[in-house]
């Protein structure tokens, strides 16, 4: 019986292998709503395309981002597109890794791609991956919690007012935060965060000669501020919340406030999702006056790595996920609320969108607020707003991110962690060759 | 037993056994249940009964079609075990029959080949596997698993083989039979139970693997450990989806160790412990 | 004994096993052996070559190296004590008389039908979840507070989850062999006025010790490369408090890219191994020859 | 057929010599038995002859064929193990057909050959039980089934009856020796009971310490032996084998003399004795007499002997059933 039910199993997945005659691409992406939502969508690509097959590989961000980062570097070729970020782009550009996409279509109108994103995307002028959402960070907070604590948002707050209003929100009696923020370590978790952070209260990675800036008296304060402020307004278990920790916490109305992601916000005002969806208010990543925001940037795209066999196939796909047309499709099935943000500056002077989502407008400025090649307030040689764009930060950011995460767990001095993050960035750049 | 037992004594033991065995099985039954419920529901708090609702098990399937992944598991694991099995029962049936001093030595070294840390192998694998042409393919993992599974199905037959008096053999052997008749006419049926239990726990074993079964594919041959790495955190309120996709991973497997599960358990003694 | 032919025979049969693993050894080792002593990092190609120990020196002078060390064999050893005395304890329970035998096994074994990526999310995120998880909500019922497992007490879940991974194994195996021991040995013992610690000291635990050190010889094994369940829920943290040296050597070959260094981690976990295993091997091997 | 020939055979494990250089030859259709105490070779000297052991040096012929290197299933012989060694797993059916299948016989010829088997040894009724539920007399007719449905150019039984209980023992040995008489086929017979090898065997070998110390019939080994091994080992109850000062009046290092060729008396004879023990058996009684200056002997009397433990009696040798060993074991002339 069971060798009955396999042979039929082994038939059937090799009737499975023979009806692909068409040719097949394989596309590696992450499991987040938006791409999740591009799976179910795919339709309306193969039946214009009845040629091209679509296999899917989803996976969580960590494991993509290794096992495309293994296929590429090894030319493994097993991936026809792949989902990266504004952080793999130019690294792998320079590298040839990526093949530039110059067959987009006619009517694809890459002058619509938001400016920033678009150089966040290109390497000398061509663009080596098409955005399929791009993200800033912002202020997402409680209209009602801040009422009742007597205070006003502004649309550009500082930390100190942040802090002010943490503290007479939080009630933890009653299960409320006054602030949430992202405390799990990893390069594209707390450092993502923190780094843009950072870089509002004047600090860097890296001096022009690559040498470290842990041990400066701006990464003092901005990580003192922030152990100060979780410890004092923040959730239990602060340091294991990455993004989907967070996003549940705040959809249960157990935070006051929450700086994260842009895309956050069409979670958190999905009333389907939220409990809180008609009590959001937005406003621009805080400051110190300095003249650079705590807001990064960010865009999951599509890029085509040039080992594949079957460029043409998957330029196709890639210009379809990433058009106005997919805009357009999604708005139609999902409602204007649920297409990809951050993108196109059409979607953003879309009327039926500002309607959709309130915080259509924040978004885009947000967006506009970074500039990755200028992150900082004194100058640095890297670009990058909330990374180092450079092939060692992965394993740096992410060491640095367990330390700085050790700090806000108690584990370790806020002295310590620093310490230890300028030994441990040190050692990486000299092992990189960057110090002579 | 040979006395009788005060049934009060039976009652203390079974509520004691039944209570400790709850709270062992508490959290894949509380993953059951929670699959059960609506996302709402499922994070607002401890609550043993849910609503029923199938919903997360239909976005589940609508994600990432759940057969596939299923097929691909019961052929690596099945076939990696089978495979191993063939090569590992003329090697138990050397060291059980026909022993020398160094028998010992070199199972212990087959089990030590097992202590190399996966990731450390990891890039001249993929670099191997690459460059023959079997990433993603379901004949390089099956003999990779068998690979990483092949001492542990050594040791265990050659425990259950060496059970077996040697008499029972010599006598086939003068009955006629050729080597491959008293294996398979023979020793074979004679360990059954063992075979079995050996079957089942690399099966098992073949099925969990988690790394490898990961790394070295892509679509065609991933197995249930990628389907759930695709669910492992997705944004948003995800505990219920979370739930249903670990209750499809687990389910075969589990339902299959429930219904083996004195087979299994008669052959986890590894002939060595009675 | 046995004939020449069979001798031979046996060689033959047994050469596909040895064949097969020695190439599954050799040939990754000797991968990892050169490139421990290469700068091999393919995000940045351009820097190749030779580096001597340089990889070694690195690894070493990491500073989660000797935490991870300690780390691991914190792991190994804790689990294998909550496994053997709780499997144990569980084993000498279930071999009570009770009702629904059949099922309480069941029960029991479950855990060990479970991946270990779905043990460690089922735990992070439902039993163990500072907010959500079953622990939090009894705290609350309580009146305490919810622990923060992963941020305070991080290798102690890691531990806790791998135990109860390990336990229905643990628990089986020895219940298999307390089933075996002679009821009339026990009888003898009791007439002879043994109490019921006196009998498990001195008649039962010497019975199990064989099993014992199966237990423990597999599990070292398994323990000694845990690496999904850390992954998932501590990624090695906060600091290096959850970082043993399978998920050190993680870090390096898959995060950081640096193929050279990972592959000198490698080969310090096989010396690490080895050195376990020797010590594991000699008290088993001797163990098992009884 | 089955005309087999050791010539210089010897086997060592290692440095360990087991058997030195045997020679010996077995008549086709005899009943031979190779019977020793325990270590002395004799199992690994069947096993020799089986081919589940290679020899160290020596050739084996089987009908004049050479087989030392030919394997077991090609030597045309059938064995009985000690264990039964029977297939568990099989019905008893199965278990007597294993060979013919082996042998690649027809079904039809393996199921008659099964059944008349199985009639020889009232089996019949018990075809379709596994081995698990006979009893140890009828797992031994299943092996010694499963050994002539074969045909085998002879039969090679290694200890057969000593798992089984004393009563049972006896019927098994007239089945045996029963079934001999009916095929008249060669058998070896292993056993270190000289019981079984006097009653069964038409040929003994007496082997110790890997060497054969004789070889002959059962009488002629109890009237005639060899040496002060095989007198010691032939017979029973045990010769008494005497030294010192009685040994030297007939001018030999020892003498032997059987319990049951001394006279006893009340009143004269050649050596005084005290009684001790006496086992009474209704046919016989067994004595044991302290003897003054030679010590204990045996001595087998009439049923009806009217001694008592303490009384004083008087022995005298029958001296035409004297045997006279010199100094280096060997028996000296008569």
């Amino acid at each position: 019986m069971k060798l009955r039910t396999l042979t039929l199993g082994l038939l059937s997945a090799s009737a499975l292998a023979f009806a692909a005659h068409a040719e097949s691409i394989t596309i590696a992406t992450v499991n987040n709503g938006d791409m999740v939502r591009m799976q179910k969508l795919t339709d309306d690509f193969t039946k214009a395309n009845p040629d091209i097959q679509l296999n899917w590989v989803t996976l969580e961000e960590n494991v993509l981002r290794e096992r495309v980062t293994t296929d590429i570097a090894t030319k493994g070729g097993q991936y026809d597109v792949m989902t990266i970020g504004t952080y793999e782009v130019p690294i792998w550009a320079k590298q040839s890794w990526l093949l530039p996409l110059d067959k987009l279509g006619d009517d694809y109108d890459v002058k619509d791609i938001i400016p920033a994103i678009a150089g966040g995307l290109s390497v000398d002028g061509k663009l080596y991956a098409a955005p399929f959402y791009g993200e800033s960070s912002f202020v997402m907070y409680r209209k009602d919690l801040m009422e009742k604590a007597g205070l006003k948002m502004p649309d550009a707050p500082t930390w100190d007012f942040i802090k002010q209003a943490a503290d007479k929100m939080t009630d933890r009696a009653n299960g409320v935060n006054g602030v949430c923020l992202r405390g799990k370590a990893g390069w594209g978790e707390n450092m993502a965060f923190l780094t843009a952070m950072s870089n509002s209260f004047g600090a860097r990675w890296f001096d022009e000669n690559w040498k470290p800036q842990f041990d400066q008296p701006e990464w003092k304060n901005t990580l003192q501020f922030y152990v100060d402020l979780m410890k004092a307004d923040g959730p239990e278990g602060a340091s294991s919340n990455g993004f989907n920790e967070n996003l549940a916490l705040f959809q249960q109305g157990k935070c006051g406030m929450w700086i994260d992601a842009t895309v956050a916000a069409s979670f958190v005002s999905d009333p389907k999702a939220s409990k809180v969806a008609d009590k959001v208010g937005y406003a621009l990543a805080p400051d110190t006056g300095l003249g650079k925001r705590g807001n990064w940037l960010w865009a999951w795209s599509l890029a085509v790595p040039a080992g594949t066999k079957k460029a043409d196939a998957a330029e196709k796909f890639v210009s379809w996920a990433t058009s106005k047309h997919y805009a357009e499709l999604v708005a139609s099935k999902e409602g204007w609320a649920n297409v990809p943000p951050g993108t196109r500056s059409s979607l953003y002077a879309n009327p039926e969108y500002q309607k959709a989502a309130p915080f259509a407008k924040m978004t885009l400025d947000s967006i506009n607020a970074a500039d990755p090649t200028h992150p900082t307030v004194k100058p640095v040689p890297y670009v990058g707003v909330q990374f180092v764009a450079i092939p060692e930060f992965q394993g740096l950011g992410t060491t640095v991110g367990q330390l700085f995460s050790a700090a806000l767990a108690g584990q370790s001095s806020v002295d310590d962690a620093l310490k230890q993050a300028q030994d441990a960035a040190t050692a990486a750049m000299t092992e990189g060759g960057y110090i002579k | 037993m040979a006395r009788a037992v005060t049934t009060q004594h039976k009652t203390i033991a079974t509520a004691a056994a039944w209570i400790v065995a709850l709270l062992i099985f508490f959290p894949i039954l509380y993953t059951i249940i929670t699959s059960f419920k609506s996302e709402q529901e499922a994070i607002q708090g401890f609550a043993l009964i849910p609503s029923g609702t199938t919903e997360s098990y239909a976005e589940v399937q609508a994600q990432s079609g759940y057969f596939k992944f299923f097929l691909n598991s019961v052929i690596l694991s099945v076939g990696s075990t089978v495979l191993a099995l063939l090569i590992a029962v003329p090697a138990a049936w050397s060291m059980a029959f026909s022993p020398t001093k160094r028998t010992k030595d070199i199972l212990m070294w087959m089990l030590s080949t097992k202590m190399m840390p996966a990731v450390a192998v990891l890039f001249p694998i993929y670099l191997i596997f690459r460059d023959g042409g079997l990433l993603d393919s379901r004949i390089g993992l099956t003999v990779m698993l068998m690979l990483i599974n092949l001492p542990i199905v050594v040791w265990m037959l050659y425990t259950y083989f060496r059970e077996i008096p040697g008499e029972i053999l010599e006598a086939a052997r003068m009955d006629g039979a050729s080597l491959w008749n008293e294996i398979i006419y023979v020793l074979t049926p004679m360990a059954v139970p063992g075979i079995a239990s050996t079957m089942l726990l690399n099966i098992i074993l073949a099925w969990n693997e988690a790394f490898w079964t990961i790394r070295l594919t892509t679509t065609d041959a991933a197995p249930l450990t990628a389907f759930i790495s695709s669910f492992s955190s997705p944004q948003g309120l995800f505990w219920a989806k979370l739930s249903a996709a670990s209750t499809l991973a687990i389910a075969p497997i589990l339902i299959m160790g429930w219904f083996s599960q004195k087979q299994l358990v008669r052959g986890l003694t590894f002939g060595a412990v009675k | 004994m046995a004939t020449q032919q069979t001798r031979s025979l046996a060689r033959f049969m047994m050469a596909p096993s040895v064949i097969l693993l020695f190439i599954w050894m050799i040939v990754p080792l000797a991968f990892t052996l050169w490139f421990s002593f290469q700068q091999y990092n393919p995000l940045n190609p351009i820097r190749d070559g030779f580096v001597g120990f340089s990889n070694y020196a690195l690894f070493y002078s990491n500073p989660a190296f000797l935490q991870s060390i300690l780390n691991t064999l914190a792991i190994v050893v804790s689990v294998l004590v909550i496994t053997v005395i709780g499997g144990i304890l569980l084993a000498l329970l279930l071999d009570q008389p009770i009702w629904g035998q059949g099922f309480v096994r069941i029960l029991v074994i479950s855990p060990f039908f479970v991946m270990p990526p779905v043990a460690a999310l089922v735990w992070k995120n439902m039993i163990m979840h500072p907010q959500y998880g079953v622990f939090a909500d009894i705290a609350r019922f309580f009146g305490a507070n919810p622990i923060d497992w992963f941020g305070q007490h991080p290798l102690t879940a890691v531990i806790l989850i791998v135990a109860w991974q390990w336990l229905p194994f643990a628990t089986l195996i020895l219940l298999t062999s307390l089933q075996s021991l002679d009821t009339e040995q026990k009888e003898a013992a009791e007439m002879d006025g043994a109490g019921f610690l006196s009998r498990f000291w001195y008649l039962t635990l010497p019975h199990m010790s064989r099993a014992i050190t199966v237990v423990i010889l597999i599990q070292t094994i398994f323990l000694l490369s845990i690496y999904a369940e850390i992954l998932v829920t501590t990624n090695g943290g906060p600091g290096y408090a959850s970082t043993n040296l399978p998920f050190l050597v993680y870090q390096k070959a898959l995060l950081e890219f640096k193929i050279g260094q990972a592959s000198a981690g490698g080969v310090i976990a096989v010396i690490l191994a080895n050195i376990v295993a020797f010590f594991v091997m000699r008290a088993v091997g001797k163990n098992l020859d009884k | 057929m089955g005309n087999i020939t050791l010539k210089n055979v010897s086997k060592s494990f290692g440095s360990t010599t087991i058997i030195p250089n045997i020679d010996l030859n077995i008549e086709d259709g005899e009943f031979v038995v190779f019977v020793g105490p325990s270590g002395c070779g004799k199992s690994t000297l069947l096993r020799l002859i089986a081919g589940l052991e290679d020899v160290s040096g020596g050739i084996i012929t089987i009908d004049g064929r050479d087989v030392t290197q030919e394997a077991p299933a090609k030597r045309k012989l059938a064995m009985v193990f000690q264990s039964y060694a029977l297939y568990p797993h099989m019905t008893v059916a199965k278990n007597i057909a294993f060979p013919l299948k082996m042998a690649g016989e027809d079904q039809a010829t393996i199921d008659k050959k099964v059944k008349d088997a199985a009639r020889v040894l009232n089996l019949t009724n018990y075809l379709e039980r596994r081995p698990g539920q006979l009893s140890g007399g009828q797992r031994q007719r299943v092996a010694i089934g499963r050994a002539i449905v074969r045909q085998p150019s002879a039969f090679l039984f290694d200890e057969p009856l000593s798992n089984l209980d004393a009563a049972l023992r006896g019927t098994m040995r007239l089945e045996i020796s029963e079934l001999h008489h009916q095929l008249k086929t060669t058998m070896i017979y292993v056993t270190h009971d000289q019981v079984e090898a006097m009653t069964m065997a038409d040929k003994i070998v007496v082997l110790n310490a890997g060497n054969i110390e004789q070889v002959g019939s059962p009488m002629e080994l109890y009237r005639t032996p060899k040496n002060l091994f095989v007198a010691g080992f032939i017979g029973s109850p045990k010769m008494n084998l005497i030294e010192g000062a009685p040994a030297d009046k007939y001018g030999a290092k020892t003498i032997g003399i059987r319990p049951e060729h001394i006279n006893i008396s009340t009143t004269a004879g050649d050596w005084k004795a005290t009684v001790g023990v006496a086992e009474h058996l209704g046919s016989d009684t067994f004595l044991h007499v302290q003897t003054d200056g030679i010590g204990t002997i045996n001595v087998r009397a009439d049923g009806e002997v009217a001694v008592k433990h303490g009384d004083t009696v008087y022995l005298t040798p029958d001296k035409s059933k004297l045997h006279r060993f010199g100094a280096d074991g060997k028996a000296l002339a008569q």
